[in-house]
């Protein structure tokens, strides 16, 4: 009789103890969008990626320079923008594993300004860009690659473990948004910005950056860029390397990082775009088309970028899926909010 | 007899035993695992101006009041609201600055842009060979730089054909 | 026996000396209690009692105080 | 390895795992390589160490012993010597004991304060810096403690010398005892620590229970509080008056949560492996006087202070001297008093230097002698009040009010052990007194400016609460939690009375406040990311 007790007591045990701490994990992992943007995006791309064509991979350079709807307006393309901020090469590659596991796309545009670092930046940007993926071996050697200082795999695994102390600066709010549906931030990934900040001399240059002292590409980098490589040949898929039309003293694209990247995609045999020296050709200009002085292009910035780059990934064999019934649904109810916000500030 | 061998040995292991307990205490005292003296002994690198000296990771409100007010401030926010970067330009010196999201804001680097200013003589412009005769032995040493470290920062005279184009210390 | 009695009489007035029983289990005599008489004692009887025999039996009633003084003494 | 790393748990629970799979006589050889493997994490050297002290302790041990042993063969073999000479040679024999017991004390006291005071010298002295940036082997008080109560057990004959040397290992590397304590007996380990055992659901469940309360604890409150106490200590001049206040109260909770919780994670760790250990805290707070107050909080420290210090230095012939100098100026009865108030006020030195080779240290551990001795004289002086109102002195209210007055005293005491400097103290002592600042205290400014969010505090209260009645509820009814002085030998008593019979029979309620106690520990505990494990504080003795 007591044995059965015991029994009874240990299931009772592991079961309040898994109900109580995956409430917690869900109460306390950050899952508030509108508090942080760029911490959802990965988690939107998780949800939301699956039979798109076209797939980009990178940092703010990519999640904010092309706007996926205008893409799909003029062209037809069903993009996704896989970016999250400061994404390395080493998180871009998991997020392409994953990509390949649960969809098929035909093009992979990769972020070209992460080739600079060869060591791990920060433990925030680690988190953004990983712990939205879903429990997988790509994810967690992404995680031992990028783990600094004082990170442990654990708490990757329990999230929970990272963001226990946030108990008591919980709101109602945490509490609400359980039981609402995810609400999107992007637009398939793009995140809208409108705000307009002109940059003086209204073009893209890095004067006052600090000095290069350290030419050479990171070396880490470039092995993972081999290995995205390897994985769209595996998966017969085409990977174009693109430098956004942007820069500036604090994200400088100097002239030995061009060299080089040049040539390191002929060396793979990758197109290489670099938008810097397209940027008359876009016909983007830095007194509309930047909400931050230069740094990153605002909504306008992004849809001239995507209407000239639309083009080159239809080079590419990206197809026009606009007479597919189901997609034409889904991007219209897209479409529309994406005009709204839009207007919001006109 | 035997009594008194006996009592020798007795003594034996005991003598034995606090010669192995004094030994221990002195190997334990050996190479203690103190972290080793820092790479070159040099003190803390940091940049002289106006009098100042400017070194990586210093609280930047203290050295703006030390350096006067003539610098044009540019800001940049971080992707995702972590922090701010900040860059002043001064005549001849440039300061880079990280101020975290509601911490303290520190210098990540500071670079001479022009021959107006100096460590140790050594000036933008200046001949390599002579900047090895003033700033000592540098750690690294190729024809396109020269670098110095010390536990937390690093500093890079870049060069070309034997002339220094940029001197940089920033954090390692 | 009676100069035992009035020792620990001057060091615990409150408790009956002479027939209290348990005077170390019950927490009456504190280390110190134990040390003031035992230097009492030594000085009384003229013998040295060793911190071995600091044992609670030995202390727990008068008449063991006692028993401890008198074997104290032939040994 | 901290005993709160997770290095420690993975260490424990494979521990744990072949402690009971393997053949009942490995049991005890496995958990001898896993002492000096968790010990050889500190570094291999302090394994060297603790091996070559066990080795000292064990040569003098059976040199004793082997004198002894003499002694009787010779006494038997000479029936022809008088008693007179009977008695010369056995005292002479005593005599030889002596020394060699005093000559294995003096050898482990001096690789003891070889570690504690030579950094602190050599900083003085500013010679021989490799010696300043001596790495302090864990633990070391503790062993080196153990191993002299041994040679004295022996040399009192409390305790048979032990024969086999590797059990004497056993008892010196044990390793839930050796990061902080206790102080455990050779007379009360060996009880329980050589005897294989089977698994025992009940003891082991016990002990888990009791382990994870260790870390609730040390991790959930005693962290939490000491974000509060570093605040107050790095701006005294900002924190005086009721700053003081706090930092006393707020202090005794993170040292009670992180000696207690690390106490708790011993004991617990060692009832799990069926080894018994001896409670170290039998509520402390609970204690009326300062006296009684010490034979309740770090029990094992203090009885060692006061069996192998005490004792010994008040019935040695130097005491005797003196007491005899003093008879002719005070007269008998005070000579012997003074003579014992002079000891006791060394020992309490001493023990203050053991905390620390530092004047607060020193002025602490007197300081308690002098409470300790003005307590027991006023109690004297009080003993006709005590007469005439016996309801009063009997009550609650009563007994409240000291309970309240030990606290207070034995927190202000603790205060030089944070302050470290002894005159910053005193003065900040002094402003306790005016009256002015406690308006801080109810319109909340202070509370806010310790670094603590309002979550926080609530989370401490709870937690202090908590703490209340959990001791309450393991207290045994009617127990009298005098630990008997000079004892002799044995089992320590079993923890949790009726609260963990209760436990016992009910696992439904053993589960869920396990559950409940997991969790709180995951969610407010100060871990992980961000934050430097903090150590235990009596890590460095």
């Amino acid at each position: 009789m007591k044995k059965i007790r015991v029994i009874v007591a240990a299931c009772v045990f592991i079961l309040l103890l898994g109900l109580l701490l995956s409430l917690g994990q869900a109460l306390l992992v950050p899952h508030d969008p509108l508090a942080n943007p760029e911490a959802a995006l990965i988690g939107e791309f998780v949800d939301a990626f699956a039979e798109e064509d076209v797939i980009f991979l990178g940092d703010c350079e990519i999640y904010e320079s092309i706007s996926t709807v205008t893409l799909w307006k003029e062209y037809g393309i069903n993009a996704y923008a896989c970016g999250s901020p400061q994404q390395l090469l080493w998180h871009s590659y998991a997020m392409l594993q994953h990509a390949f596991a649960v969809g098929q796309p035909s093009v992979v545009v990769l972020g070209a300004y992460a080739l600079r670092y060869s060591e791990p930046q920060n433990e925030a940007y680690n988190r953004m860009a990983l712990d939205g993926l879903p429990l997988s071996r790509a994810k967690l050697s992404a995680v031992s690659a990028s783990m600094t200082q004082g990170e442990s795999l654990l708490s990757y695994l329990f999230p929970l473990l990272r963001y226990h102390d946030r108990w008591d600066t919980l709101t109602w709010r945490d509490v609400t948004l359980l039981a609402e549906p995810p609400m999107a931030v992007s637009y398939q990934g793009y995140l809208m910005q409108t705000g307009v900040l002109p940059d003086e001399n209204g073009r893209p240059d890095h004067e006052g950056a600090l000095p290069l002292t350290e030419p050479a590409l990171g070396e880490r980098a470039v092995d993972y860029l081999e290995k995205i490589a390897l994985l769209c040949r595996e998966n017969g898929a085409q990977l174009i390397l693109l430098k956004a039309p942007t820069d500036s003293w604090a994200y400088p694209w100097y002239e030995e990082w061009e060299a080089q990247t040049e040539a390191l995609a002929a060396r793979l045999e990758i197109p290489y775009y670099n938008l810097l020296e397209a940027f008359d050709e876009i016909g983007l200009d830095y007194s509309a088309d930047t909400y931050d002085g230069g740094m990153h292009l605002n909504v306008h910035g992004a849809e001239k970028t995507a209407h000239y780059f639309g083009e080159i990934l239809q080079q590419y064999g990206a197809p026009d899926r606009r007479d597919d019934g189901r997609l034409l649904d889904e991007w219209k109810g897209w479409t529309e909010r994406y005009e709204h916000e839009k207007e919001q500030v006109d | 007899m035997s009594m008194k061998k006996n009592r020798s040995i007795k003594c034996m292991t005991v003598v034995l035993a606090v010669m192995m307990g004094l030994a221990a205490a002195l190997c334990a005292c050996g190479p203690s695992e103190a972290p080793d003296a820092p790479v070159g002994e040099r003190a803390v690198l940091s940049l002289p101006f106006r009098g100042t000296e400017i070194a990586a990771g210093d609280a930047v409100e203290p050295l703006l009041g030390a350096l006067g007010d003539d610098y044009t401030m540019q800001e940049a926010a971080s992707c995702a609201g972590i922090g701010k970067d900040y860059v002043y330009t001064y005549p001849s010196l440039r300061l880079y600055v990280f101020a975290p999201e509601g911490g303290e804001a520190i210098v990540t680097s500071v670079c001479y842009t022009d021959d107006g200013a100096a460590i140790k003589g050594v000036t933008i412009g200046g001949a390599a060979d002579a900047a090895v005769a003033a700033l000592g032995e540098p750690d690294e040493q190729t024809e396109s730089k020269l670098v110095y470290r010390d536990e937390t920062s690093v500093l890079t005279l870049s060069l070309r054909d034997g002339i220094v184009t940029a001197i940089v210390l920033s954090e390692k | 026996m009676e100069i035992v009695i009035n020792l620990l009489k001057r060091l615990h007035p409150e408790i009956d000396a002479a027939n209290a029983y348990g005077l170390v289990d019950d927490g009456i005599l504190t280390s110190l209690d134990v040390v003031t008489l035992i230097m009492e004692l030594n000085e009384a009887f003229e013998i040295s009692i060793p911190v071995e025999e600091i044992l609670p039996t030995n202390f727990n009633s008068a008449e063991a105080i006692f028993a401890l003084v008198e074997r104290m003494q032939d040994c | 390895m901290q005993l709160h790393s997770m290095t420690f748990l993975c260490f424990f629970g494979c521990l744990l795992l072949l402690y009971y799979t393997v053949p009942r006589c490995a049991q005890k050889p496995l958990l001898f390589v896993g002492s000096i493997v968790f010990y050889a994490f500190s570094g291999w050297r302090n394994v060297l160490l603790i091996l070559s002290m066990t080795v000292l302790a064990y040569a003098v041990a059976r040199e004793i012993d082997r004198v002894a042993h003499q002694k009787k063969m010779s006494l038997a073999a000479h029936e022809e010597w008088s008693e007179e000479q009977r008695k010369a040679f056995s005292r002479r024999s005593r005599a030889v004991q002596r020394r060699w017991m005093l000559l294995g004390v003096a050898i482990l006291l001096l690789g003891l304060s070889f570690f504690k005071f030579a950094p602190a010298v050599a900083k003085a002295v500013g010679t021989l810096p490799r010696l300043s940036s001596l790495i302090f082997p864990m633990g070391i008080s503790f062993f080196t403690f153990q191993l002299i109560t041994y040679v004295v057990d022996v040399y009192r004959g409390k305790v048979a010398c032990e024969r086999s040397f590797y059990r004497l290992c056993l008892f010196s590397c044990y390793f839930p005892q050796l990061v902080q304590g206790p102080i455990s007996r050779y007379g009360e380990l060996s009880a329980t620590l050589y005897t294989p055992v089977g698994f025992d659901a009940g003891g082991v469940s016990a002990g888990l229970m009791r382990v994870v309360w260790g870390y609730l604890k040390k991790l959930v409150i005693a962290d939490t509080a000491m974000i509060a106490v570093g605040t107050i200590m790095q701006a005294p001049e900002r924190f005086s008056g009721v700053g003081v206040l706090l930092l006393l109260v707020l202090y005794t909770v993170q040292i009670y949560g992180d000696f207690t919780g690390g106490m708790d994670i011993a004991i617990g760790c060692s009832e799990m492996l069926g080894i018994r250990l001896r409670e170290n805290f039998l509520h402390p707070f609970a204690s009326t006087t300062v006296g009684e107050y010490w034979r309740r909080w770090h029990i094992t420290m203090s009885t060692f202070f006061t069996d192998y210090v005490f004792y010994p230095l008040s019935l040695s012939k130097t005491a005797q001297w003196v007491s005899a100098r003093l008879r002719h100026v005070l007269g008998a009865r005070w000579a012997t008093q003074v003579t014992v108030w002079l000891t006791t006020l060394l020992t309490w030195l001493l023990t203050g230097i053991w905390h620390g080779a530092g004047l607060n240290f020193a002025l602490w551990g007197l300081l308690n002698g002098v409470v300790m001795i003005l307590g027991e004289q006023l109690a004297r002086v009080f003993a006709p009040l005590r007469k005439k109102f016996p309801h009063y002195y009997e009550g609650e209210l009563h007994r409240l009010l000291c309970c309240v007055r030990t606290f207070l005293i034995v927190g202000l005491l603790r205060t030089l052990d944070v302050y470290r400097d002894v005159p910053l103290t005193f003065s900040l002592w002094g402003s306790l007194f005016d009256l002015r600042q406690y308006g801080a205290l109810l319109d909340g400014t202070v509370w806010s400016s310790l670094g603590l969010s309002s979550g926080q505090w609530w989370l401490l209260a709870f937690g202090v609460l908590l703490m209340a009645v959990v001791g309450r509820l393991t207290l045994e009814d009617g127990e009298v939690a005098q630990v008997k002085w000079g004892a002799a030998a044995q089992t320590p008593p079993r923890w949790g009375g009726r609260f963990r019979d209760a436990l016992g029979r009910r696992p439904m309620l053993y589960a869920v406040l396990m559950a409940l106690m997991l969790v709180v520990i995951v969610i407010f505990g100060r871990y992980g990311y961000g934050y430097d494990a903090s150590d235990f504080i009596y890590n460095q003795f």
